[in-house]
Formats: structure tokens, C-alpha cells, sequence
């Protein structure tokens, strides 16, 4: 019976998530489909390989995923320190610290992006990559912070003590145990500022200031012009690279899915 | 290879009212063992932390063969710890946990190799190189946590507690792989335990702990049989003690001027005759152990635990019976 | 030198999540204030009584922090036992389970909204605010999900079998044992729903079509407006209930404190 | 108050090829207390489960009283469980981690606070109803564990290997108050262990585990002193076996047909003068352990471990001794 719950609990989970995306595919690949046809009658490819054969589109991947591969960098270099303090030490103030660390999750990315692209434009990183890049991580941080404080806090630093005795150098703990121990938690906080950063239109509009072009930034434009089609087909283009990263985030933890189990 | 000074060392935490360690002061001969026994919070954990420079003393000297370590980093002074849990590391096999001290000192691949497969027969575990740490069982990690310890060939081996968390069969039989690895590389060893029996299977000798302090120091069976202070006595399992004049029994001394006479709960009798040194008392417990029975006899509102060997009389619950404490068992403390 | 180290990250982080909301109060409850000026010259009240006055604004609030509230309630329902199944247990496509779940948060709200508008405009949801709370719950749900499947990870459930042998039915295990054990992670977990919802801007505009006004939709067109006070205002008036979930938060946090230490 | 009749119960774990328990039966009688011991995997948890209800047996019958309790819900049956872990909930205080089997069956505040004072002063530890489950020591939680498992007035109470993460000296402590509070209360008990200690200070008989079924089911006194098969004289600590004929000492008995003697290793005797019984042999290791002395002898190959009771004779590593095997302590067992 618990069994049975807990199946079609899932199954029900799984519909609600994959129905948009289908609903994508059927719409990318079909010509007209009008309610209240239950399925599209025509199919064709010509949309889409007019969309992905577009330079514009293609240009704006590479920039959307360069971007989110910077912010993924630098957020994991500001998070750790700060992760390793919220997550192995106590402190007074420690409540505040969690307070201040989701602000930026509740300030409207309008909002912070009005206020750093007056700041942006004073220090000329308006319009930059640099700019966009140190925008993104706003709401970046909140969350890798988030996951890697979770997995300092079962961190044993005994495992640091012991690399020390047997002679190891600060560095060479850093890279050779803490690294190793921390990888699945790394890798869910690189997933998370990844996905945030790609997925990123407001910030990336008003600090790009129609200079920066990314995914997103087309799929509106798109939206407004008000073609099912296209709208359809760069919603999958803008699916391929995350499914990629999450596939890849999968295999990792799957791979140190034991090493995690004998950990804790 | 490493005489150990411990020189008055002083230590004290921050927001604690109390020091950890007060004026310790602990010399170890070369290729000595020394168990360091005593309860949750008396410093013990401390003064490894200490040694190995994970927390610095607020005054005192630590040396290693004359020289004092205060001033090298923690991971160049060659004290290596080895804990309750193995904390071998998750993501690397038996090899190269083994082998991570050589590697991070700069070891070749083939001295490594060579010197784990040395480590593997030592332990007793040859051929599991391959093998990752979630497949060993506890007393198995254990002992390559031993050999990842001793493969850096230390000047100090630091045990704090490795055994506690092991049932009893393969403690004993890691008790006894410990002390003969110990002693044929003859590596000077602290070992911090507060299990009387592991202490004094184990170790040359003997530091019993208190609030920061040594005690009483000396080899086990000198501590066993005449521990010179009250204080020792309980901590070698001593709970009957006698004022010497009057005979009379009592779990405390009451005033310092009195002779206290101390006996261990395996020499005390319980029999149905009276003789000399003998007293009054009514059974109150009897628990059978195997080897002996422990009785508990209630003798002027003072409770006697004795412990008579197998065979022994049966006597039951409220039975009147005479305790008697042999002379040739009593030793005085003080 | 360690913790001067960790005091001096903290601070930097901190600057960096405070600066916005601050220069946000500056335009508020300033009139003129141009470049190159380092402060503003003149302050005034008036725009930001005007915005509080409006009664546009309050009922956006108002709409805004019931479909919140609603959208919290929801996913917290759907999140538990998905998360007691994701955390607890272990089964094959595990990982996979993992991937989907994480598809609503790579998937654009734009793009989810426009596949969802379709759907709820055949079904009637559309422009209602049931639409929009089932909408929220896209992008909430994993979030609620993973929160609450780490700490069923670490949940015992060694503490149910004793509340069971002490003769406890199921219902009263669950209210007296289960949901106590998981306060803290299910305060976490509301936390993010509440916000999510709350900072929602795509979802509510194409689902409530209009009909459904909250206040990132007024911030939205004021922005276009292009008066920076009245955003600066709307901007506040934003943060004000999230900063108040956030103390809530942050208090029953510290209150379960000594309770999680105990714990795990 | 309750007898139990285990009958014939067999439990297979899907994707498992042995079963944990083959045709198990045990009755216990009313109020007393059975120690099961034997290894992890022994089947020793699985029969808490299944008499729980936590698990369904695949075949057979448990009964209390006379009537099978296996259509009976979990939360009805009256056996409660107590850990080797207290799991008290943290976020209530003790008073009411106590009182909670008593509010879920819905008592009266007043009734609830009657019995919670009870239970305390039953335990040993008055006055604590306010303090919070990390407030108290280890033994302190199991305390407070026994009375919120007692306070219901269960049917039977379920052991788990309760004391096995407390040290010596708290677990000498809370042995003897769990056995009290037992027969006091007269209910019957069920103690899960894999210590032959504890087992045999606690029980009034003794069943041990091997493989989901019993080999030994006796009071401890007998199964300790005269075990009657090899499997159940080694999980009484007995190392030593003799094939009767030739008296040659060996390990393992390696053919059916001949006889097989066992002896206690406290009833061998290490000395220089050959005797009756005796054997040559040479000392490999000796380890001191308070109140006996550990001998390890090699013998023909074959080492014998004696314990001989202080003051022993101290024979250094290498020298060669003779073995002595006193005919009254040789038992035969097959």
C-alpha cells in the first residue's frame, strides 16, 4: 500500500514536470495547431532549423553559457570561506548572518538591477560582461552558499587533523581532503549557480543594456512577436544545456553516491 | 627513537572558568608506551591537541628529544593521531590512504608501494590495497588507520581512544595487534583511553588524570595492587576502604588525620563464619559474571562490593553473612 | 589572523547584500539626486506616503502574500511526501528523480508560462488565482523538495518506531513525532516558498493575464514609468514582508536550535 | 503478567538468499528475562521487529498470553522497545517524553503527572521532569528511555542492545537498575546483546543466536560452566578443545566420531612442574590485566590461552612451560 502511495506520488510529480516540455516539442515541431485539436496535425522541422542556423541564437548560447560558467567560478571561490564559517562555526549572530544571506533572494531582481545599473553605469561596468557576470552572482550566492554551509556542517575536520599530522601542508589539505570530501556538495552548488545564472533575464537586461545577449533575452523578444513556433523551439534550445549539466551532475553524484554514504 | 618532555604545560579555554591542564608536567623514554587514563574532561584529548598543534599551550614547553616543538608547524613536528574512528578517507582506496603521508612528503610512487605492502603485513591485512574503507569492517579500518599513522615512520604515535567504538573480541585482539606492532618498531606511544583494563593491558605505564593533573603514575601493576593515594585506588576500582584503628568500613575518609586502609573487591570474603578483620553485613545484591560473583553486602548502612571467584557459596538476597577482609590484603592510602 | 580573515569575508559579503537595499532607500525618500552627487541633497516623504496610500498598492500586497501563503501551504503538502520518499529510501532512478526534479528550475518561468497559459486557458484556470497558485508551485517545488529531503536524510525514523511501540497511531506519530522532528527544515522550506512566490513576476503576469495583480507587477510598469522614487518605494514595500518571514525564520530557527544540536 | 510463545517463525528479506530466522521458536515465561546473544546478523533484531510489528513474519506465530498478536496493530500490542541509542525527543522534556505512550492512549494530565513522579523515583532520578533530553548524561537518557517504555505498563519489553554505547562504569550501574526495576515490576523482558557479560549478570536464562536459530538455551550459570555442544562453549569464551583419547590439544573438532573436551580458559594452569594432563609448550605472549594474568601458549602448533588468577607466576615470552589441563575443570561437548 505505502508502496503504491509513494509510485503514483511520483508519477503524478513527474507528469506535472515533463507536460510543459512536451508541450514545447509539439508546438517546435508542428505548423498549426489550433484548439480544440487534442494533437498537432502537421509536423515540420523548418522552424526550428531556421532558429538553431540563426547566428544570433548561437552567439547568444555561447555568451549565456560563458557568463554562467564565470558566475558558477566565482561564486564557489566567495561561498566556500563564507559556507565553511556559517556551516563549522558558532557564532553570535548567526541568525542574522542567515537572514542577511537571503536577502538577495527576496529583493526583486528589477529592483537590484535598477539600483546596480545606476551603480554600474557610475563605475563603467554597464553593458559589460564583467558587469553582467558580478550581477548574476546576487542571486547566486544565496543558494551555493546555502548548499555548501548544509555540507560543512556534517564536515568532520577531523579528517583535517589527520592530513595535517601525517604531514600535509595547509594547500595540500585544501586540495587533497576538503576538495574530495566536499565534491558531491561542489557539484549540487555549481548546478544551482549554473541554472540561476542561465537562466537570468532581468539582470541580465538592464546591466547588459541590450549589449549582452543571452537566451533569455531572445526568448522575450520572441515573446512578444507572438510566434508559438519560434517562442517553442528557443524554450528547447534554452532547455539543452542545463538537461546537459544536470545529466552531468547526476553521473557525479551517482558516482560518489558510496563515498557520500560511507562519509555520513 | 624519541624521548617526549612534557614541561608545565598550562591551558585554559576561552569563556571556560577552569584550566584543562594545570602545571603538566610528563617525561616518555624512548619507545615507551604510556596510557593515559581518566574520565571525560580531564584533559586527556587536550594535551594531544597540544602535542600535535592543533591548539597551542598558554605556557610550558613540549620536547622531542630535548628540542621543543612549540615553534613547528603541526604538520612538520611528526606526531601522528590516530582517533576513535578511523577517519580514513572516503574517496581514496587502502593504498593510498596508507600512502597519503609519503605522498604529501614527497615520496615516489614505487617507495610507496613498497612501503604500504611493508604496512599491510605488519597490520595483518596483506592484499587489500584495492579495497575501499566503507568495505573494511571497524576493527579492519582501524588497523590501516594504524598503519597510515605509522607508514610516516613518527617520532610520537598519539591513540586517542582508537578502540572504544569496537565490540569486545576484536578490541582485545586489536589491544594485543597494537602493543606488538608498538613494540617491534618501538615508536614512543600516548595512548588516551578511560578503559582500566585497555589501559593496563596495554601500556609500560601508567597516568591516571584528574581535573588537568596527573594523579599517580606508574607501571599497571604497581597501581593495580598498592596505588599509593585514595584518589588512585577508585580509579583502579577500589571501593572499599577502612578507617585502620577501629576497622571500620566506609566509602569516603572522612578526616585526614585517621589511617585509611584500602582492599580491592576481588580479596574481600563473604562467609558464614566470624574471624579476625571480619564484620557484620546483610546480602543486598549477588550477580552472577561468569568467572565470579559480585556481591554487594550492606554493612552499617556502608555498601561492600566483593567479588568471590567461581566456585563461590551462594547466598541469597538478605542473607546475614560476615565480610571479612583479609589483613594480608589491606595497604593503607592516604 | 584566521578570524580576521573570516570577519573581513563577512563584512565584504555583507556590504554587498546591504548596498542595494540602502541605496533603494536613498531614492525613496530623496527628490533630485544626480550624478555626480555623491548623496542626496534633498530628502521628502511625500512619494513614498503617496505609494502607501494607493490603494492599488495595498491590495497588490494583499493578493500578493495570500497567493504566497496558499503556494507555501501547497508545496509544503506535495513536498513532504515526495521528499520523505527521495530522503528515506533508497531506489533505482533515484538520480533520475533528482534530474526531474530539478527541469522547473531550467526551464524559464517565460517559457513555462506561455506552455501553462495554453493549458489554463482550456481548462479555465487562466486569469484566476488558483491558476497562479498552481503555477507557483512549479518553481517551488523543488526547492521545497530538496530542503526537506536532506533532512529526512538525516531523520531517524527509529524515533516513529518507539512514538508506534508506545502506542501512537499513525496520525498522532506524524503530528507528534514526524512534523516536530522536521520544524526546522519545514520552517526553511516555507521560507522558500514564500519568497519564491512572492518575488514571482513572469508566471503572474502571463497565468493572471492581467486579472491577478501583485506587486512586481505594479514595480514592472512603474519601472517603465521611469520615476525612480516610486520604484525605490515599490522596491521597499516589496522586502518589508519577506524581511518579516525572514525574522520569523531566523527566530524559530534559534528556538529549535539546541533541539537540532540534540539531534543530529 | 504475560508468557510468550514464539512458534515455528521463519522471515526471509527480499534480495536476500538466507533467511534471518528458520523455524524459531521460544517460549519465555511470565516475568522473566531473556538474554539473546549472538553476533550482528544473528537474527537477533529482526525477531524485535517482527514482534513489534514493524515487520510481518513470512510463516508462524507470536503469542502473548495464549493468542497470536499478529493481526493486532503495532501501537496495540504492549511490547515496547528500548535502544541502544534513547531516542527521547529532543524537543519535549522528560516529563513529557515519559508521559507520551500514557497522552497518546489519552490519561489525564493528572494521572499522567502521578505516574511520570512514579517512574522517576522507580529510576533513580527524582525531581528531573523539566530538564531536556540533552541536559542528561548517557546512562541518564536510558533511564528516562526505561521509564517511558515502563510507564504504559506494557506486556513485554524489548531490550536492544541498550547499554552498549555507555561506558563500564555507567553500564555496571544501569545493569543492575534494569534487572531491579524488572523484577520488581515483574514484566517480562527480552534483552538483545553481543555481550557475554552483561548477558549473564542480566538473564535468567540465556538463548544464543547463530544464523536465525538457537543453539543454546539454558540458565547462564549452566551454559557457562558446562555448555553442551562446541558452538555454544565458544560463544562462552571457551578457545580450548582436547580430543579426548590422546588428550591433543586443538581448535576446531575435526572428525565426528572421536570425543571432544573443552575447558574454561581460567581453569588452565601454567606452571614449569609436569603433571597429569600436562603438555610442553612455549609462552608467546602475556599480557597483564588486572586480576589475572593472560598466558598465550604455543602448543603443537595449536595456542591455548590461559588466565591465571594474580599473584601468578610470571613467565617471560619464549620460555618453555607446561600446560596443565586439571581433569575436574574438563568438560565434554560435542
Amino acid at each position: 500500500m505505502k508502496r503504491i502511495t509513494a509510485y503514483s506520488l511520483r508519477a503524478v510529480l513527474y507528469f506535472i514536470l515533463i507536460a510543459p516540455l512536451l508541450l514545447f516539442a509539439a508546438y517546435a515541431f508542428s505548423t498549426r495547431w489550433f484548439f480544440p485539436q487534442p494533437f498537432p496535425v502537421e509536423w515540420t522541422t523548418i522552424t526550428f532549423l531556421r532558429a538553431i542556423n540563426d547566428s544570433r541564437t548561437l552567439s547568444s548560447m555561447a555568451q549565456g553559457i560563458w557568463i554562467a560558467i564565470l558566475v558558477s567560478v566565482l561564486s564557489l571561490m566567495l561561498a566556500l570561506p563564507a559556507a565553511r564559517v556559517q556551516g563549522l562555526r558558532e557564532f553570535r549572530g548567526r541568525q542574522l548572518a542567515w537572514l542577511l544571506l537571503f536577502l538577495p533572494t527576496i529583493i526583486p531582481p528589477l529592483a537590484i538591477g535598477m539600483g546596480l545599473n545606476i551603480l554600474f553605469l557610475r563605475i563603467g561596468l554597464a553593458g559589460t560582461i564583467a558587469g553582467v557576470v558580478l550581477a548574476h552572482i546576487i542571486p547566486t550566492l544565496p543558494y551555493t552558499i546555502f548548499t555548501l554551509s548544509s555540507a560543512f556542517a556534517r564536515f568532520d575536520e577531523n579528517y583535517e587533523f589527520q592530513a595535517l599530522a601525517l604531514g600535509a601542508s595547509p594547500w595540500q589539505i585544501f586540495l587533497k581532503v576538503t576538495l574530495r570530501m566536499m565534491t558531491p556538495s561542489l557539484v549540487v552548488a555549481t548546478l544551482f549557480a549554473f541554472l540561476i545564472s542561465w537562466s537570468q533575464y532581468l539582470l541580465t537586461l538592464l546591466i547588459g543594456g541590450g549589449q549582452i545577449i543571452t537566451l533569455p533575452i531572445l526568448l522575450f523578444s520572441a515573446a512578444s512577436g507572438g510566434n508559438p513556433s519560434t517562442i517553442a523551439t528557443l524554450s528547447l534550445l534554452f532547455v539543452a544545456p542545463p538537461v546537459m549539466v544536470i545529466a552531468f551532475t547526476a553521473r557525479s553524484l551517482s558516482q560518489h553516491d558510496n563515498e557520500i554514504r560511507e562519509q555520513y | 627513537m624519541t624521548t617526549v618532555n612534557i614541561i608545565s604545560l598550562n591551558k585554559t579555554y576561552p569563556n571556560q572558568p577552569v584550566p584543562v591542564l594545570k602545571d603538566f608536567s610528563l617525561s616518555i623514554n624512548d619507545g615507551e608506551m604510556i596510557a593515559l587514563l581518566g574520565p571525560s574532561g580531564s584533559g586527556k584529548s587536550t594535551l594531544l591537541k597540544l602535542i600535535t598543534g592543533i591548539e597551542r599551550p598558554d605556557s610550558g614547553d613540549i620536547q622531542f628529544d630535548g628540542s621543543s616543538i612549540l615553534s613547528i608547524d603541526p604538520n612538520k613536528r611528526g606526531a601522528v593521531l590516530m582517533f576513535q574512528q578511523s577517519y580514513l578517507f572516503p574517496f581514496l582506496n587502502v593504498e593510498d590512504n596508507i600512502g597519503f603521508g609519503l605522498k604529501v612528503q614527497g615520496a615516489s610512487a614505487e617507495t610507496i608501494r613498497g612501503e604500504v605492502k611493508r604496512m599491510l603485513n605488519l597490520i595483518g591485512l596483506p592484499g587489500i590495497e584495492r579495497r575501499k574503507s566503507g568495505q573494511l569492517s571497524g576493527g579492519e579500518q582501524q588497523r590501516v588507520a594504524l598503519a597510515r599513522a605509522l607508514v610516516t615512520n613518527p617520532k610520537l604515535l598519539l591513540l586517542d581512544e582508537p578502540l572504544s567504538s569496537l565490540d569486545t573480541s576484536v578490541r582485545m585482539n586489536l589491544q594485543e595487534a597494537i602493543r606488538n606492532i608498538q613494540r617491534e618498531l618501538g615508536v614512543t606511544t600516548i595512548f588516551v583511553t578511560h578503559d582500566l583494563g585497555e589501559a593496563m593491558a596495554m601500556s609500560d605505564r601508567m597516568a591516571l588524570l584528574l581535573n588537568g593533573e596527573i594523579v599517580a603514575l606508574d607501571k599497571p601493576e604497581n597501581l593495580f595492587h598498592r596505588p599509593r593515594s585514595l584518589t588512585a585506588a577508585k580509579f583502579m576500582g577500589v571501593s572499599t576502604f577502612l578507617s585502620g584503628d577501629q576497622l571500620t568500613v566506609k566509602n569516603e575518609a572522612c578526616s585526614s588525620s585517621e589511617k585509611i586502609f584500602a582492599i580491592r573487591p576481588e580479596h574481600i570474603r563473604i562467609q558464614k563464619e566470624a574471624c579476625k578483620n571480619s564484620m557484620l553485613g546483610v546480602v543486598s545484591d549477588c550477580v552472577f559474571r561468569g568467572e565470579y560473583i559480585e556481591y554487594q553486602v550492606d554493612v552499617n548502612d556502608v555498601t561492600v562490593r566483593a567479588r568471590m571467584p567461581m566456585p563461590a557459596p551462594m547466598f541469597p538476597h538478605g542473607e546475614q553473612v560476615r565480610v571479612n577482609f583479609p589483613q594480608e590484603h589491606l595497604f593503607e592510602v592516604n
